[in-house]
């Protein structure tokens, strides 16, 4: 049954990937994007807990009769995670448009003036 | 409405509504915006003292949101009944930590009147503040793991936000980068922890997670608790993890340094013992083996923060290094507490631990509020360019000079007591680690009589002639909190009877937290 | 060709569509807040498109082009009080003897527009905190291209002299 | 009131130490004081206010200060080479190492934790 555990193969390859490109790149930029796709990583990881087969949308549809929904609470909290997400990440490209201002570059391997 | 049956959301809701609208009392000018924000710091507090009165006088206060009970009868299980609501879950150890936060917090917006004067766009900066205040009292006020995550990333976004305030210095924006993209990857790991405790047992909250870890532990959990480890051991600033504190902390205005050094680290000791002795529970775990992992780094923080403090010139990122070392005496309590479970020796690990992370609250957040004020004044933050400030600005130096010797772990003062316990509590697991944790405070007592040596006594140089007491609404807090200091050296049995040792009762008694919830 | 006068404006035809689909873009954002209890979506997917609106015209006039019509100091006063809303619907069910959040208005019929106590509501002060917030966001960092280019045509015309 | 507190196996009463410290500095004033009054007064301008280090006559700037960064030297020097270059080259300034970390800690714990967690 290895169609089941195909979205967590997915979940972990990409955070392993995001993962990589957080320690190996040395564009501040990249690194931002390495962050998001290990946060999508865990989204991902989140809702295909939720996942049932053949399930439709958890929402009041009106249909009546048997009906399988896939289960809310994950998309609840990967939604909230997203908002999160998306909050850390406005705030780092902000902070990171002030990093290039004061340094004129995002090579992090420069922007080391605190140190010792 | 009555106040007291909802106290404890009150604690949490409180600064949030100051947040949102002090930028519209802001609109009325900074005066009005400063006596608001002081308004609704004060009330935190005194809510918090209520709420720690009412779970000291009755037991485990629970409070649902949107509902009036935390558990729902299911369909799908033939009626079995378990609690999926959000809920807060205040024991005695979460109205310890939320005394200590709205504590510093408070001080520290009355610190912020006049410090933050010369700054422009102080509205954001206490929106900021007062959300800060907010994500702290919620990670320790929460009974659910997934809003203990959402706290801290609302406590860890203004953070970040806070630490980068004063964008025109390099420093500020630079330290805040290097605070968000850690910050965030720990977050991103504790996210992972929980998703995968969801995914194992369906459930969010602490006490039912608890208990069904009881029931059925499976092996999945000891991933999630590596990950969960990792992350709080950067937000609580633990060596090899400690980097970012040591850029951050002084690149902050000054209050916010007191609040980030003195609360802000600490949530992540809590959400440690929280998650050991409470979510996972020490019946289940190999408590030798990750305690002693707990010892081991506590030993090597100590070490680290106190000999690296030593060759700082900078008096803000020397108190950082001292932040810490004294997070490792914190993980070096709650590390023998966790080897020697139930014994003497654990008790007195976690009655020092909590001691002194109610001790470091103070002297951190009245010693960066300090550094703060010798900022203001004198303009600079090299230890180098001080002399003589005992002559100009005797209070802030005498409290200064109390605040060291006590963080160093002089006799009289609150910190000797602390540590005397957590020596005693390590020396009972083996002598070396009382021997190191002596060193590591010749160190910090190193460090400190250097500041005090070079900065405040001797002769004042040239450029500092007109150097005053800051004004009254700066010196109070320091000055309340050096009292508190004192008091708490020479009565230390006042603060360990009224909230210490219930606090260790709790954190001991994890079969009275679950039963608060489960039916 | 000569070059426009205004360098951070897109071309005649990116700006009318811009203004021709301001207007619906908008109202999509708000049918998606306002029917958040009853379709998927709610508060912060409309709001996010709503605040779509605003990028667009970003993208289509430049900041310059923008900021005299769209005032962020306003933005960041809708943003609060969509906070403040959010806040005070939860203390309605505290005053109403229940709990903080509990849903004590007029339940209604499931799947009506009018139903579901203060959800919809809520809904409707997130989506204003988090249209006006995004908004603000992005002309906020726009601010940072304003400057660089500003820099950019000073560096130039100090060449030139 | 209760001063003293209970610390594992032992006991600690700041009370005692605070009287104590009071009695031993008002004792050491006292003594400082008689000997004050019972030496010989110190004669300037005379051999006796020349210092001498090691035979040498040396001359000396009138304030002589005792430099803070001289405190704990020896244990700095002996750590000099040892510790102290490595630990502040570690702490280099450079986010990766930072990242770094995270992810020897997360490994470190990972293996231990996940193998050896379970009771």
């Amino acid at each position: 049954m290895i169609e089941g555990y195909i979205p967590y193969i997915f979940a972990i390859s990409l955070f392993v990937l995001g993962l990589g490109t957080i320690v190996m790149k040395n564009n501040l930029i990249k690194i931002l994007i390495g962050l998001d796709i290990m946060e999508s990583a865990v989204h991902l990881f989140l809702i295909s807990l939720g996942y049932r087969t053949g399930g439709t949308a958890p929402i009041w549809t009106g249909i009546t009769g048997e009906k399988i929904f896939v289960l809310p609470i994950p998309q609840a909290l990967t939604l909230t995670a997203i908002v999160i997400g998306l909050a850390t990440l406005a705030m780092a490209l902000s902070i990171t448009v002030q990093v290039y201002r004061h340094y004129g570059t995002l090579d992090i391997r420069e922007i080391r003036r605190l140190r010792g | 409405m009555n106040i007291m049956e909802h106290i404890a959301i009150l604690v949490v809701i409180t600064p949030l509504f100051g947040a949102f609208s002090t930028p519209f009392v802001s609109l009325a000018g900074k005066k009005a915006a400063d006596i608001w924000v002081g308004i609704f710091s004060g009330l935190t507090f005194v809510f918090s003292i209520l709420l720690g009165l009412k779970v000291l006088r009755s037991g485990i206060v629970i409070y649902t949101l949107g509902a009036p009970e935390p558990a729902i009868a299911t369909v799908d299980y033939n009626g079995l009944i378990f609690p999926v609501r959000i809920l807060l879950e205040v024991d005695a150890l979460s109205a310890l930590l939320a005394l200590v936060i709205s504590l510093i917090g408070f001080f520290a917006a009355i610190y912020s009147w006049r410090y933050m004067e010369h700054d422009t766009g102080v509205e954001k900066f206490y929106t900021l503040f007062l959300l800060l205040l907010t994500g702290m009292l919620g990670i320790v006020l929460t009974g659910d793991i997934f809003n203990m995550y959402v706290f801290l990333e609302i406590m860890s976004i203004s953070a970040y936000a806070l630490v980068a305030f004063r964008k025109e210095t390099f420093e500020a924006v630079e330290a805040g980068i290097k605070y968000l993209v850690v910050g965030s990857a720990a977050s991103t790991l504790i996210l992972l922890a929980v998703a995968i405790l969801y995914g194992v047992y369906g459930s969010l909250t602490i006490a039912q997670i608890a208990h069904l870890i009881e029931v059925s532990p499976s092996p999945l959990i000891w991933g999630a608790l590596a990950l969960y480890l990792t992350g709080f051991i950067l937000k609580a600033g633990i060596v090899p993890l400690h980097m970012w504190l040591i850029d951050a902390h002084p690149a902050a205005p000054s209050s916010i340094s007191a609040l980030l050094s003195g609360v802000v680290i600490k949530t992540g000791a809590y959400a440690i013992i929280r998650i050991f002795f409470t979510l996972y529970g020490v019946e289940v775990m190999n408590r030798a083996l990750i305690g002693w992992i707990i010892v081991v780094i506590a030993v090597i923080t100590m070490f680290v923060g106190g000999s690296l403090g030593l060759i700082q010139q900078d008096l803000k990122r020397l108190l950082a290094y001292s932040s810490v070392a004294q997070m490792g005496y914190i993980a070096l309590g709650i590390g023998v507490a966790l080897i020697a479970f139930n014994t003497t020796a654990g008790d007195a690990g976690l009655v020092g631990a909590l001691f002194h992370l109610l001790n470091h609250a103070i002297m951190k957040g009245m010693l960066f509020l300090i550094a703060g004020v010798i900022l203001h004044q004198l303009g600079t933050r090299n230890i180098n360019e001080m002399g003589g400030l005992i002559k100009k600005m005797p209070i802030t130096s005498a409290c200064f000079i109390i605040g060291g010797l006590a963080i160093a772990g002089v006799p009289p003062f609150n910190g000797f007591v602390s540590k005397l316990i957590l020596y005693e509590a390590s020396a009972m697991i083996s002598p070396a680690l009382a021997v190191i944790a002596i060193i590591s405070s010749a160190l910090t007592l190193g460090m400190y009589l250097r500041v005090i040596q070079t900065a405040f006594l001797g002769r004042a140089p040239e450029t500092l002639k007109d150097i005053r007491d800051p004004p009254a609404s700066m010196l109070i807090p320091i000055v309340i909190l050096a009292i508190l200091i004192v008091i708490f050296g020479i009565l230390p049995s006042l603060p360990v009877d009224s909230i210490i040792t219930p606090a260790v009762e709790a954190v001991k008694n994890q079969a009275s937290y679950l039963s608060a919830v489960l039916p | 060709m000569k070059m426009s006068e205004k360098p951070y404006e897109l071309s005649v035809i990116v700006r009318t569509v811009a203004r021709l689909l301001f207007g619906l873009i908008l109202i999509f954002g708000f049918y998606v807040i306002v029917h958040g209890h009853i379709t998927p979506g709610g508060g912060f997917q409309g709001g996010v498109v709503t605040a779509l609106a605003v990028i667009m015209l970003l993208a289509a006039y430049g900041y310059e082009g923008v900021v005299t019509e769209v005032r962020e100091k306003i933005l960041e006063r809708f943003e609060s009080l969509g906070a403040i809303m959010f806040w005070t619907l939860g203390l309605v069910g505290v005053i109403a003897t229940a709990t903080y959040f509990a849903d004590v208005l007029y339940k209604g019929t499931p799947g009506e527009l009018i139903s579901a106590g203060t959800i919809p509501l809520m809904n409707i002060a997130v989506g204003m905190k988090v249209a006006s917030g995004v908004a603000v966001l992005v002309i906020i960092m726009s601010i940072g291209m304003y400057y660089s280019r500003k820099y950019q045509k000073a560096e130039k015309e100090g060449a030139e002299e | 009131m209760v001063f003293g507190i209970e610390t594992g196996f032992g006991y600690w009463d700041p009370l005692i130490w605070v009287v104590l410290f009071v009695l031993m500095f008002i004792g050491g004033y006292l003594i400082a004081k008689y000997a004050a009054q019972r030496a010989t007064p110190f004669r300037a301008d005379e051999l006796e206010s020349e210092i001498f280090l090691s035979g040498w006559g040396e001359t000396v700037e009138k304030d002589l200060r005792f430099p803070s960064k001289h405190l704990y030297w020896g244990f700095r020097k002996a750590l000099e080479s040892a510790w102290y270059r490595s630990a502040v080259e570690e702490h280099s300034g450079i986010l990766t190492t930072y990242i770094f970390w995270i992810v020897i800690l997360l490994l470190i714990l990972m293996l231990l934790i996940a193998f050896g967690g379970a009771m």
